[in-house]
């Protein structure tokens, strides 16, 4: 990099919320579209039912009705969703097509589509369309589908079970038997989902004439949906555009392939006009996919001094009735299972992870992706073997960490490490939290019956995912970025990212990246995004590679805009390049103290060739792409501590303090990086204390309203400190690692921690989420018993001992 | 029955300081008749059952969620979005702090949000951070975790009484 | 959802017999059952308007008297569809057991709700709906409870 | 999620919706403020066929204080009774209760009137009427009746309003200087519907509790004044109750209904510490 100051590594404002506070934005559901029809879903009310028959005559007779669409009408039209992943030798899932033909596998699954003038035609409709259904027997919770005997969760299917793999080489066993301590943890998260306050939508125009496609949805990954579509709707991907305007939060769950969606896409085909789709509420809970349920138990052995030896794991993920499309829902098990101890040093790993099939929506992507619960359970089971052993959970982790000194290596499980700054971030931590007084101050209110907990959790984060995840299963998603950059005649930089942007401010970084390459403001750089028209080839959003792929990528074609800058200004400044400085968008020969402002050298070269010396046609813009080769992702870390207070009468829980400490290499935005940690603390903190999909024993979602699906309001947080400790990543000339999940894989393994560090107090703990006042009511009513039961027990020993 | 029942009434209020008169389906609420009948796209659906606040609008002077009032309802009223109180400058400092402190990142939020800190800062002095969170407690955000909208209003709160920020 | 009950009947089996295959009085014991016509010897369709609160919907479908055991017990079981509201499917085993002077009528009965009345929390329908099986006990004892007064003014006074 | 298709009307008085409801039948529904009736039209679990709306009604009584009594009529709304220093001088238990009626925007529109017609086991309103023993006035074409609220609360949702009447007025008795009163509810977060509420009126003399209202809400199917914690009291020194014994006795007599919030035992022991709360206010709440 050029300078040292300069615009990146400063706390630039977002040009686009400009636009944004001013009710100015462009989400696919401000696109007017005169004419164009409406959908509304009809959605099966059972969990697993045989479809007998689907009665539409009286829906296609109602104001405002043009069509009444099944599954028969698509078949010739659109192929069904087929998850294939051969590189984890997992059988190819069951089909899925857009619109039900005889089996309902979830509740909620789409099986008829109504094509309207408005929308609420097309509701008032739906009600009218009679499906007589069979029930079947549904299987609804991930260790019952286990079973052989469990109903199979789509009937086609041998079996419920989609994946059993095993991570880890040596195993444990001597070392369980040698140890001097062992531990066991167990922990079961309930299904949540991400509630993006923007739904999912979709406005499809299919022009029979052109043959040309043209989507415009609210997407994380414009090129893959580009790819998706004109795979299963058989059209030629150049004749398919697809463009993600505004988009209002994603998290995850916008990078999947959905049945609606295909359906809204393939009716515009089938009937070569504009279709469009925004889901409600409750059809996003019904229907957006589903993450985190599983259930985990660790073991760990320990030496006499407290040093990590083994760590054995045995993981389930429910996967929901099919996989999301095109990436699958394995991604979530997969790293809950190997990620397990990933901060700590040790000699013997093994790990089996078990993804089964449930009558249930699929799972899939959801902010941290399975590095949440890995994080959860190693940090319940470091504090269960720290209370274990009578140590300090600081000291038990400083002991055990991986050293910074340690540099880039291979762990037991098979994951592929870099450098580490764990120590560091744990010190930052225990001075910011001003631990020791915490834990007097705790002792001194547990006096007068008032239950305060302190909890500290440590994470590695694999952020920035490169091409061997998805390459090697064949799956068509770019894990490149792309970036063109142009010297525009005004002088200012016109710039196309294949990086999308949900809010996280992966534009305005990219900006000041390239402001910084050539030596100009970042108001003077134009970022776009979104376009598969007109954006270079790229992955979008996902795994927080925004700015350590996008950036770097953005980095390399502003340098390769510098050479070709200084290159033009050589020639009409008669200056060697190396002689010429930029600054303030001004090429300046140290020899003959000419200048040459960008416009002017611009103005030159696209509109008064005939004045410049020879030497060929001059070129003002660049493109560049990257990918990380030679390592899988990029590792960042962690460490985030949480002050609560138990309310043992009522069972609420008080969230007092929270505190981040994070190492993500090179901050080019300390604005844009601390809001994403607090973000993401926010939705872990509410992953384990509020949210989970209610399902009862039928397999009913029973909490589709946001007044029922709870999630944290401003009520109900404190303020979130963040503090940094930057190593910056030697992979990329930037430097930078991903962030963008590090709240959330952090924030609910430290909220667990300190819930139980005020419950041990009682002989209580918490080992299922959500903490909802009730369980922690049941939790101390169990602690109470069994306190009680002990008591007798010890009483009625003293009798007759004496003798 | 003194009024024979409508299916299709006549409504005229005044948006955004201009007059409008339409006829409009009862059913219709006023944040769908904003924005598709209207083109007034700055007033967001969340949730369409009363509880994101995303939807925000402020009838006679009142915050209310433009989910919850059907249009006939606005007959005769003043109603403002977004778009109105953005274009008369009334919330300029407050737009200027929520840029300047990342207080939005997708913004689907941000108008219902801005709604209600200008209903907030009219009706108090200089309110505390915790009556700034109890004023936001029906406003879903899930991008900012909240603290940095609550910096934002604090700081315009402070200033608009020439305090330190 | 379980719901278990009973209740002392002032009548012979024979009179309770009777009532419960008596299509108007399924009519007249249910809340909100607007008409029971029957199609077969153990089967009726039934027309509903359930108002619970916020719930005012209207529902469809077919009841069941299955698997009789003449004077002792009967399987009373119902799919009822609503509109956009989703499903009500429940089945509830009724026992009569004759005592001295009055007959004992229990019920063991599982509900389940499904489609919407589900997804929008069961923090109202719950309860509504288990209240609504303990009223239609309540009413058909109150019926063959009557002191062999005749039928119709029975249903009347309901 | 779009509501299915109604018709709308807009009487000019009270009497005429009552005209309009009855003529109607069952089809038609009173709109005030909607804050809960129009959600159940947008998820389509009730679709009536009339929205008779009350909000332009000439003949709704105001929120005053007058012969020892504070009326609140049909428009009045939830914000006014929140900022009305009125109401906290002569109604201090509804000045207690009304932060803690759902969000500010739904406060702006919502109407205790409604609340009262609604009677959702977990509003806060019904449960201060209850607790002040207030008068529920209700319209008919025919004319108005006045049912105190001892006997208009009779099951889950159902209450003595018939279908054709229209909740015009609450008439809330105004407090005496001696009179004490306590509020807590809880609920998982701000906002959200009670799990468990306790609104309690109690009136003294020379320090002595003549009688104490002492109403349970959230998670039973109506609001109940606690008959245990009355005959405890009456006849003691407000300073030397046996608070904890009083709550136990509230909380062994409580019938919660289970639903996803908790089982009975959770709501059982919730009580009771709401229940300790109320009592801790009275204690030392000089009005």
């Amino acid at each position: 990099m050029t300078q040292s100051h300069g615009p990146l590594g400063r706390a630039v404002p977002r040009a686009d919320a400009r636009r944004l506070v001013a009710g100015a934005g462009c989400y696919v559901d401000d696109i007017s579209t005169p004419g164009a029809l409406h959908v509304a879903f009809v959605r099966s009310t059972y969990a697993h039912a045989a479809i007998l028959s689907i009665e539409t005559a009286a829906a296609a007779r109602m104001p405002g009705v043009i069509r009444v669409v099944c599954a028969t009408d698509l078949e010739r039209i659109c192929k069904p969703m087929q998850v294939a992943m051969p590189a984890l030798d997992m059988p190819t899932t069951s089909a899925q097509f857009p619109l039900a033909f005889d089996e309902v596998c979830w509740q909620g699954a789409p099986v008829a589509a109504i094509a309207a003038h408005s929308r609420a035609q097309a509701e008032d409709a739906a009600e009218h369309v009679l499906v007589e259904y069979d029930e079947l027997p549904a299987v609804v919770d991930a260790e019952q589908a286990m079973k052989p005997d469990s109903p199979q969760a789509v009937c086609s299917r041998h079996s419920n079970i989609a994946l059993d793999r095993t991570f880890g080489t040596n195993n444990g066993a001597a070392s369980f038997a040698a140890a001097a301590t062992v531990v066991e943890q167990r922990i079961v998260f309930d299904r949540q989902t991400g509630v993006s306050l923007e739904s999912r939508g979709i406005i499809a125009s299919f022009s029979p004439l052109s043959g040309e496609l043209t989507v415009h949805m609210s997407h994380q990954s414009p090129f893959q949906m580009r790819e998706v579509f004109s795979d299963l709707l058989g059209l030629p991907n150049h004749k398919v555009r697809v463009l993600c305007p505004d988009v209002g939060g994603a998290f995850g769950l916008k990078l999947h392939a959905y049945p609606e969606e295909l359906a809204v896409a393939a009716i515009a085909v089938l009937l070569g006009r504009t279709i469009r789709f925004q889901a409600d509420r409750l059809e996003s809970f019904l229907s957006d996919t589903h993450a985190r349920e599983a259930v985990g138990v660790a073991r760990l052995a320990l030496d006499s001094a407290g040093r990590f030896l083994a760590i054995d794991v045995e993981a389930l993920s429910g996967l929901g009735a099919y996989q999301a499309y095109p990436r699958g829902s394995v991604g979530e098990g997969l790293h809950m299972a190997q990620m397990v101890g990933a901060p700590y040093q040790f000699n013997h790993f093994r790990a089996r992870l078990r993804a089964v099939h449930q009558n249930k929506s699929p799972t899939g992507a959801y902010r941290g992706v399975g590095q949440p619960l890995a994080c959860t359970l190693t940090e319940t089971l470091v504090d269960r073997a720290a209370r274990t052993i009578g140590m300090d959970p600081a000291e038990l982790r400083r002991r055990n960490y991986l050293s910074a000194e340690r540099g880039s290596h291979t762990t037991p499980a098979g994951l592929e490490m870099s450098a580490v700054s764990l120590h560091a971030c744990l010190e930052t931590l225990l001075a910011m939290m001003q631990y020791e007084d915490l834990r007097r101050e705790q002792q001194r209110l547990r006096e007068q019956q008032i239950y305060r907990g302190i909890g500290m959790a440590s994470f590695i984060e694999l952020t920035a995912v490169g091409a061997a995840v998805y390459g090697a299963n064949q799956i068509a998603v770019p894990a490149q970025e792309g970036c063109s950059v142009r010297l525009e005649p005004s002088g200012t930089v016109l710039c196309h990212s294949s990086a999308t942007d949900q809010g996280q401010g992966v534009r305005t970084g990219i900006a000041q990246i390239v402001a910084q390459t050539l030596g100009i403001e970042p108001t003077d750089v134009t970022v776009r995004a979104g376009d598969t028209a007109s954006s270079p080839v790229g992955g979008g959003a996902w795994a927080s590679r925004g700015i350590a792929i996008g950036g770097q990528a953005a980095l390399l074609a502003a340098e390769d805009l510098r050479g070709k800058i200084l290159e033009l200004g050589a020639r009409v400044l008669e200056t060697p390049a190396e002689r010429i400085d930029i600054a303030g968008g001004t090429l300046r020969s140290t020899t003959t103290a000419r200048t040459l402002s960008f416009a002017e050298l611009a103005n030159l070269a696209y509109f008064r060739q005939h004045q410049l010396p020879a030497g060929g046609c001059p070129e003002l813009s660049a493109t560049r792409h990257y990918v990380s080769q030679g390592f899988p992702y990029l590792t960042a870390n962690g460490m985030q501590g949480c002050l609560v207070e138990v309310d043992i009468e009522t069972g609420m829980i008080e969230v007092l303090r929270l505190w981040v400490v994070h190492d993500c290499g090179r901050v080019v935005n300390p604005l844009l990086v601390d809001e994403q940690i607090r973000g993401g603390v926010a939705q872990g903190i509410g992953g384990v204390l509020y949210e989970h999909c209610e399902y009862s024993e039928g397999g009913q979602l029973s909490n589709g309203t946001l007044a029922d699906y709870l999630v944290p309001m401003a009520g109900e947080l404190p303020d979130i400190e963040v503090a940094h400790v930057a190593s910056v990543a030697t992979e990329t000339s930037l430097g930078a690692k991903g962030v963008g999940e590090a709240g959330t894989i952090g924030a609910g393994a430290a909220l667990w921690n300190a819930v139980n560090d005020a419950l041990a107090a009682l002989g209580a703990a918490m080992e299922q989420q959500p903490f909802s006042p009730d369980r922690v009511l049941r939790a101390l009513a169990t602690a109470e018993r069994a306190r009680k039961s002990a008591a007798v027990a010890a009483a009625t020993n003293i009798g007759p001992v004496n003798v | 029955m003194s009024q024979a029942s409508k299916s299709s009434v006549d409504v005229a209020f005044v948006v955004n300081g201009s007059a409008i008169s339409e006829q409009v389906a009862p059913r219709i609420t006023l944040v769908d008749f904003l924005r598709q009948r209207l083109g007034l796209t700055g007033s967001h659906v969340g949730c369409e059952h009363g509880v994101c606040g995303a939807c925000h609008v402020r009838v006679d002077g009142q915050v209310l969620r433009g989910c919850l009032l059907l249009a006939v309802q606005a007959d005769g009223a003043e109603v403002q979005t977004i778009e109105g109180l953005s274009s008369s400058g009334e919330i300029v400092d407050l737009q200027e702090a929520f840029v300047r402190r990342n207080a939005l990142q997708c913004g689907f939020c941000t108008p219902g949000m801005l709604m209600i800190a200008a209903d907030l800062l009219a009706r108090r002095e200089v309110p505390s951070r915790e009556a700034i969170r109890e004023a936001l407690s029906g406003n879903y955000c899930r991008c900012t975790g909240y603290q940095s909208i609550v910096d934002a209003i604090e700081e315009v709160a402070r200033a608009r009484h020439g305090l330190a920020a | 959802m379980e719901l278990v009950g009973q209740v002392d009947l002032n009548a012979t089996p024979e009179v309770i017999w009777a009532a419960l295959f008596d299509p108007s009085v399924l009519q007249g014991c249910f809340p909100g059952c607007k008409s029971v016509e029957r199609k077969s010897e153990s089967e009726y369709s039934a027309v509903l308007q359930v108002k619970v609160g916020p719930l005012n919907a209207g529902f469809n479908g077919v009841i069941t008297l299955t698997d009789p055991e003449y004077l002792s017990a009967v399987t009373l079981a119902g799919t009822l569809n609503g509109a956009g509201a989703g499903f009500a499917r429940g089945t509830a085993r009724i026992t009569l057991q004759r005592r001295d002077l009055v007959t004992e009528l229990s019920y063991s009965a599982d509900l389940r709700l499904g489609g919407k009345l589900a997804a929008v929390g069961d923090r109202l329908f719950g309860t509504a709906v288990k209240r609504n099986i303990a009223d239609f006990f309540a009413s058909f004892a109150a019926f063959v409870d009557a002191d062999r007064k005749d039928t119709a003014s029975c249903l009347a006074s309901l | 999620m779009k509501p299915s298709a109604f018709e709308y009307l807009r009487p000019n008085s009270l009497i005429e919706a009552a005209a309009m409801l009855e003529e109607a039948g069952d089809g038609a529904q009173i709109l005030a403020g909607g804050q809960s009736l129009v959600p159940t039209l947008s998820l389509r679990l009730s679709s009536p066929t009339l929205l008779i709306d009350i909000n332009r009604v000439a003949d709704s009584a105001p929120l005053e204080h007058c012969d020892g009594v504070v009326r609140c009529g049909a428009r009045i709304r939830h914000v006014e009774l929140e900022r009305s220093t009125m109401v906290r001088q002569h109604a201090p238990l509804l000045a207690l209760a009304m932060p803690h009626v759902a969000h500010p925007a739904i406060r702006n529109r919502g109407t205790p009137c409604g609340s009262i017609a609604l009677a959702d086991p977990a509003a806060e309103i019904p449960a201060c009427a209850l607790a002040l023993n207030a008068d529920i006035v209700l319209q008919n074409s025919g004319g108005r009746r006045t049912v105190p609220a001892e006997k208009y609360f009779i099951g889950l949702y159902e209450t003595a309003r018939l279908s054709t009447e229209v909740v015009v007025e609450l008439r809330f008795p105004a407090a005496r200087s001696s009179d004490r009163f306590g509020f807590a509810e809880l609920s998982r977060r701000r906002g959200d519907f009670a799990i468990v509420g306790i609104a309690a009126a109690a009136q003294l003399e020379d320090n002595c509790i003549r009688s104490l209202r002492l109403v349970i809400f959230g998670c039973e199917p109506i609001p109940r004044v606690s008959a245990a914690a009355h005959a405890m009291v009456q006849g003691r020194e407000i300073g030397e109750l046996p608070i904890e014994e009083i709550a136990d006795a509230v909380a062994a007599e409580l019938d919660p209904m289970e639903n996803a919030q908790g089982d009975a035992a959770a709501k059982r022991r919730q009580a009771y510490a709401m229940a300790k709360r109320v009592m801790a206010q009275l204690n030392e709440r000089e009005v």
